[in-house]
């Protein structure tokens, strides 16, 4: 609320730099089957791409957590991907994958596979000593014991992980639509060509819109958590 | 599988154990030439000062912890083997219960898993066992709305489900009040009079011990070792009858003399 | 090519009330031969522009002259590092601003031969604040210059006897014009076509510096293809660069059906609010204007001259030193060929 | 090691795609002076813009950690912040903060920030609710509550957090380098450049020197991890 | 600041305290109107059968719940202020020790904060406290390198360090062998009786609870209330001979019949 009007009012003193809520409004309003079809392109990228992240990122982590040596080989590979600034690997992409959406869904996944892989990570390994004791000593397997016990001691630190993901996921897409060729515009396209033609209204319209999105997501979560994840006491304030 | 291992108890035999941890880079011996024998079906207490090395012990012998020196065997198979045919159930310290399992679930985590050995095993009912404990009212609540005596009485059904031929407890009845406790030592001692299980028994309760144990063991601390081991030669089936008896008196005291000695020489 | 969601956008989207040219057919052998060739795919380097090299390749495709000839074209829209994807051989053909954009890649990336120019004024405009009287004033100034400084650009400081070290070269995060107009930076270094001409057409005041203003000659739109793709199947490009440059003269001559249907296609592709109408037809009134001002004939021909002039311009303006020969960079015969004696468009059939 | 082969072999069958090592590594020894200013301007956006990032990030967590309210209100606007793709806002920060480097610190600052946040907070809440018991039962004050117990608490979260912010500052720089008005410096602008140009060596080599740098930020944070948190059995596999 | 809370014990009374927790939406009724004073300078022990709400009383009358109706007193102060007074010194169930500190910082924790209420304050002296605790040769340790009983002890001298009026101690010896408990009890008693603090001790051994308090109070479960409250008329100071003492016998079996009776209602 307080942002709305703050907004306004930096909107009239420049109004070079950003426009008022209202044009932006309108702006959508005129052509709203344009905007809801970019969104829908980059709702896709976020969804295959953050999803395709979110099973990678923890299977990663699992594979991680149960095979130190594979910790050992693949993290190095995991980080050298990760700093790659993908601007610059995304022609290289686009070589291998072709026009199709497979680029864009690599580059979403670059971007957001890591806090998911890290985090998820940490979570497989923070299970409590003691039940680990009992079910050792049951000659649990590795596979009983991550299921029974390291799976859901993870998802705390999985969802803390998602927390951060999400967002990235967004981003990634909307980099991937900056540098990645292809069919589909979507959001991060249509921005990008806004903004180099000044054009205001249309720019902050598609801002707003990976708001939303971002947004949308975040509460989605923030309600997916509460009903998983009713048992644990991290991430609420001791009473 | 071993059949002897379902049947009845199983023999626990650990010889020259010797553990050593490092503290700052320099190497203290926690156990030193530790030699240890449960008979198939007998009932080992552990008792010892603070400190002495008796957790790190019981550890050695469910697999936990590799011992530096020395060699753990359930009857007569190395304990990776043991630990294949679900021969051991352990009681830790701590209750170690899931946060996201209800009561009833925690329990049965146990025979949930490596379920090829629960093949002809005497799997006991969750829901008897548990009303049994005093907690039939509570199979569906979550541990955090337990209290502290409430969770150990869980850990230590969650032991008993699955009926081990060993029984490894490491101080399981600390957090109980009296008449609980009392209640759950009697139905420690059915339990065992009725399936004969092995079990290794760590308390510091001296009358418990005495009450419970064919044998106990008392250790001496820095380095831990075994100072001395007691046979308590009261009439089975006991009940609590037996602390009555002057035989017992005799041994409490024979007992509490021996922990007193054993801590006095430590202070020298 | 066979990529998912390829979909409507890349198929022949028929202009209304033209008449279908299908009946003008290539013999049977000419038409095998470019069906072997496979898909063509094109990326546009500025989506639905209504610019040279661009807007014509639509056309081409949906006046149906690419299907008169058995080509099967695929166009790229949301495209970027089109040049790059070219010299990986995964697209045969497309377009960028100016010649010596062309040089400073092919220095490092030798897969890729230009095939056509399409006219000899540099896209480039100065645009600058309005008390920048002349060039010179940019002395001491911030000139906004996006992804790399244009050579043209520099020589046309250079020409204007602008000490180039006193010229504060700023990197700038896009084309936006209005940054100089309000003052954020003093100048930029635009494209005459969209950025000058929109603040021209706002009524905006500011100062326009061209390249050929300053003496120096240069060129416009310059189509590429893979060299890979030119020496395995010549007449295949060649018949590619026949459709295009005949949807070029459809375009000289039908401004408003060209420069409609371009932008519908925007709009059918979401991009409608990025390609307004009234933008575009400023675009192609100023881009079409420097097609028809070149000195070089016919459509899309060029010559060894101006090339020669472009590298000598790249080599002192730009920080690629070691041009290639400029016969493997440039084939001067393609287009040349297609034309008869009197400069007509030889058309298989007519 | 299979990863050089696997590349060699990659860079012979597609020789426009990526180049032979050696090309990329006569590039550098080339003109090793271009790499090596480039890189340190880099390394200066990543030290201040990182730096700064996990200042701000950790000092919000707190913030949003002692006082609830805060969370509620800024959770939001950070949330917003991070889905906002930054090519877009890059113009308005030039406008509000000139062509210095400010602008690029502050890119890098939101690329990185936010694994920091989310990761601290967590942290800062997973203390012992027993210890907090003991501290609150002799008022112990919010600070001191924070300094002998949450702070230390909170570190193994927080280097989780380092482990994913750190190769996002480098991205962040990256990225800066990509789309914030100012000085075409440092290894981005490079990579960019020579994308531009298609020039593959420099581009591959400003490339490989982007993973130099992240792997050695790596290195160096788990030496560290290890000398601060020796206390920690977290992420370590428990033996 | 109030010099009483100093000088010597404080009084702590309870009024009426009901607590309810919600247990899948109902409430659950865990404290019943509970009423309890501790007299200045008084020792009293709480006993009950596991579950029935000592802890959750002990938390209320710590600050660190809320009860949904009652109220606490300390030396007539509401319980916030007290707490800035750092009038009480709190034992919890677990020992909570923070694992980056070693032995010795962990103890010196509740001096080092809100030092404002040490002013006038007599605070021991951490080494020689951690010695008399059996903990000499540990000081440098850290946490987990500690048995479950040293852990325990460390953090009773957590408690004891700042010599606060009133400690609460949420069965602080359950973790011990019975000469270390013996040891700390016989500590306690001579320490308490030095000085006269007021002392809410939960615990689960009837013995321990007579041979150091003045008042023994019984609760009974579901819901959690007080059943009965028992005298110990033993004469001061004490030492272990009055566990030899007729009289001991006799209040030993009052209070065990009185755990009996509650807990065979709570099962009707
Ligand atoms: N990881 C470790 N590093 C160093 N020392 C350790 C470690 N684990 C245990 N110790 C030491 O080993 C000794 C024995 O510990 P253990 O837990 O076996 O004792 P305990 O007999 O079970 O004591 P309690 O009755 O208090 O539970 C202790 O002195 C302890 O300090
Ligand atoms: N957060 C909670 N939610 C629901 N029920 C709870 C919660 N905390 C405690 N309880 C219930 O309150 C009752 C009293 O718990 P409390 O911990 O006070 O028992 P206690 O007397 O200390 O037992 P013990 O001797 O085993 O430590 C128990 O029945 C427990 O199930
Ligand atoms: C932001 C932006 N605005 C305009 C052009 C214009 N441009 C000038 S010539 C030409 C034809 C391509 O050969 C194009 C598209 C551009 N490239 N980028
Ligand atoms: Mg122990
Ligand atoms: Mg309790």
């Amino acid at each position: 609320m307080a942002l709305g009007i703050a907004w306004e009012y930096v909107a009239h003193s420049n109004p070079f730099v950003i426009p008022p809520l209202g044009n932006i409004a309108e702006s959508i309003t005129n052509d709203p089957s344009a905007y809801w079809n970019n969104l829908l392109v980059t709702l896709k990228e976020v969804a295959v791409g953050g999803g395709a992240a979110i099973v990678l990122g923890y299977l990663l982590a699992v594979l991680m957590c149960e095979f130190k040596i594979l910790e050992r080989a693949l993290m190095p590979v995991v980080m050298v991907i990760m700093v790659t600034p993908v601007i610059a690997i995304a022609p290289a992409l686009v070589v291998a994958f072709g026009f199709g959406m497979l680029p864009k869904y690599i580059v979403t996944i670059i971007v957001a596979i890591f806090p998911i892989l890290i985090n998820s990570l940490a979570g497989l390994r923070a299970v409590d000593p003691g039940t680990l004791d009992v079910l050792r000593v049951v000659d649990a397997s590795r596979w009983e014991i991550f299921w029974r016990l390291r799976f859901p001691g993870s998802m705390p630190y999985f969802f803390a992980g998602l927390r951060i993901a999400i967002p990235f996921a967004i981003i990634g897409a909307a980099v991937a639509e900056f540098v990645a060729a292809g069919e589909a515009a979507g959001l991060g396209a249509m921005v990008s060509i806004a903004a180099s033609q000044a054009n205001l209204e249309v720019t902050w319209a598609g801002i707003s819109m990976f708001c939303v999105l971002g947004l949308l997501f975040v509460a989605a979560l923030t309600l997916l958590r509460r009903r998983i994840l009713w048992w644990d006491n991290h991430g609420r304030a001791p009473k | 599988m071993n059949a002897a291992l379902t049947t009845t108890g199983a023999e626990v035999l650990a010889r020259g154990v010797t553990k050593r941890f490092g503290v700052r880079g320099q190497p203290v011996t926690v156990l030193d030439d530790v030699d240890l024998r449960i008979a198939p079906g007998e009932f080992v207490s552990v008792i010892g000062p603070s400190g002495c090395g008796k957790s790190t012990l019981l550890r050695i012998i469910a697999g936990l912890l590799d011992a530096d020196e020395g060699s753990v065997a359930i009857n007569g198979e190395a304990v990776p083997q043991a630990i294949r045919h679900k021969a051991m159930g352990l009681v830790p310290q701590t209750p170690a219960l899931l946060p996201w399992r209800s009561v009833r679930d925690n329990v049965l985590l146990p025979t949930q898993v490596n379920t090829a050995a629960n093949a002809g095993r005497n799997l006991l009912d969750v829901d008897e066992l548990l009303t049994s404990f005093g907690l039939g009212k509570d199979l569906r609540k979550y541990p955090r709305q337990l209290s502290g005596g409430m969770q150990q009485r869980v850990a230590i059904a969650r032991a008993f489900v699955f009926d081990p031929p060993v029984l490894l407890m490491d101080e399981p009845f600390s957090a109980l009040d009296e008449i609980t406790r009392d209640q759950q030592r009697l139905g420690l001692l059915d339990f065992w009079q009725s399936n004969r299980r092995s079990v290794m028994f760590i308390t510091h309760s001296v009358p418990e011990a005495i009450l419970l144990s064919d044998r106990v063991v008392l250790m001496a601390a820095r380095p831990g070792r075994i100072a001395e081991i007691t046979e308590i030669d009261l009439p089975r089936p006991r009940d609590e009858s037996v602390f009555l008896s002057p035989q017992f008196r005799e041994y409490e005291i024979r007992i509490r003399e021996g922990l007193r000695r054993v801590m006095k020489n430590a202070q020298d | 090519g066979s990529d998912s969601d390829a979909g409507d956008k890349s198929a022949r989207q028929p202009v209304e009330g033209v008449a279908d040219i299908a009946g003008y057919a290539p013999d049977d052998a000419a038409c095998q031969r470019n069906k072997d060739a496979g898909k063509i795919t094109y990326i546009s380097s500025y989506s639905y522009a209504a610019s040279g090299s661009i807007m014509d390749v639509f056309m081409a495709r949906d006046l149906g002259y690419y299907d008169a000839l058995c080509l099967d074209v695929e166009m790229n829209t949301a495209g970027a590092s089109g040049q790059q994807l070219v010299n990986a051989n995964k697209a045969q053909f497309t377009s960028v601003g100016s010649a010596p954009s062309v040089l400073d890649t092919v220095a490092n990336a030798d897969n890729i031969t230009a095939v056509a120019t399409y006219g000899t004024t540099d896209p480039h405009c100065i645009l600058a604040n309005k008390d920048i009287k002349t060039l010179k004033d940019l002395e001491g100034k911030r000139l906004g210059y996006f992804t790399q400084v244009a050579p043209v650009a520099r020589a046309q400081l250079a020409k204007a006897g602008v000490d180039l070290d006193k010229v504060k070269f700023t990197k700038i995060t896009n084309y936006d014009p209005t940054i100089v107009t309000r003052g954020t930076i003093d100048a930029e270094i635009a494209y005459a076509s969209s950025q000058c001409a929109s603040l021209k057409d706002q009524g905006i005041e500011f100062s326009e510096f061209l390249p050929a203003d300053a003496g120096v000659e240069s060129t416009y739109s310059v189509m590429e293809v893979n060299s890979t793709f030119l020496k395995e199947h010549r007449d295949t490009a060649a018949d590619f660069m026949r459709a295009t440059l005949k949807a070029l003269q459809y375009c000289l001559d039908n401004e408003d059906t060209c420069v409609e249907h371009v932008t519908e296609l925007a709009g059918e592709d979401n991009q409608g609010d990025s390609f307004p109408l009234d933008q575009q037809r400023r675009t192609w009134a100023v881009e079409s204007q420097w097609i028809r001002d070149s000195t070089v004939k016919p459509l899309g021909a060029h010559t060894r001259d101006e090339w020669e002039a472009a590298a000598a311009l790249t080599r002192e303006f730009s920080d690629v030193k070691d041009i290639p020969d400029l016969d493997t960079v440039v084939d001067f015969d393609l287009v040349t060929d297609l034309y008869d004696a009197d400069d007509v468009l030889i058309w298989p059939g007519e």
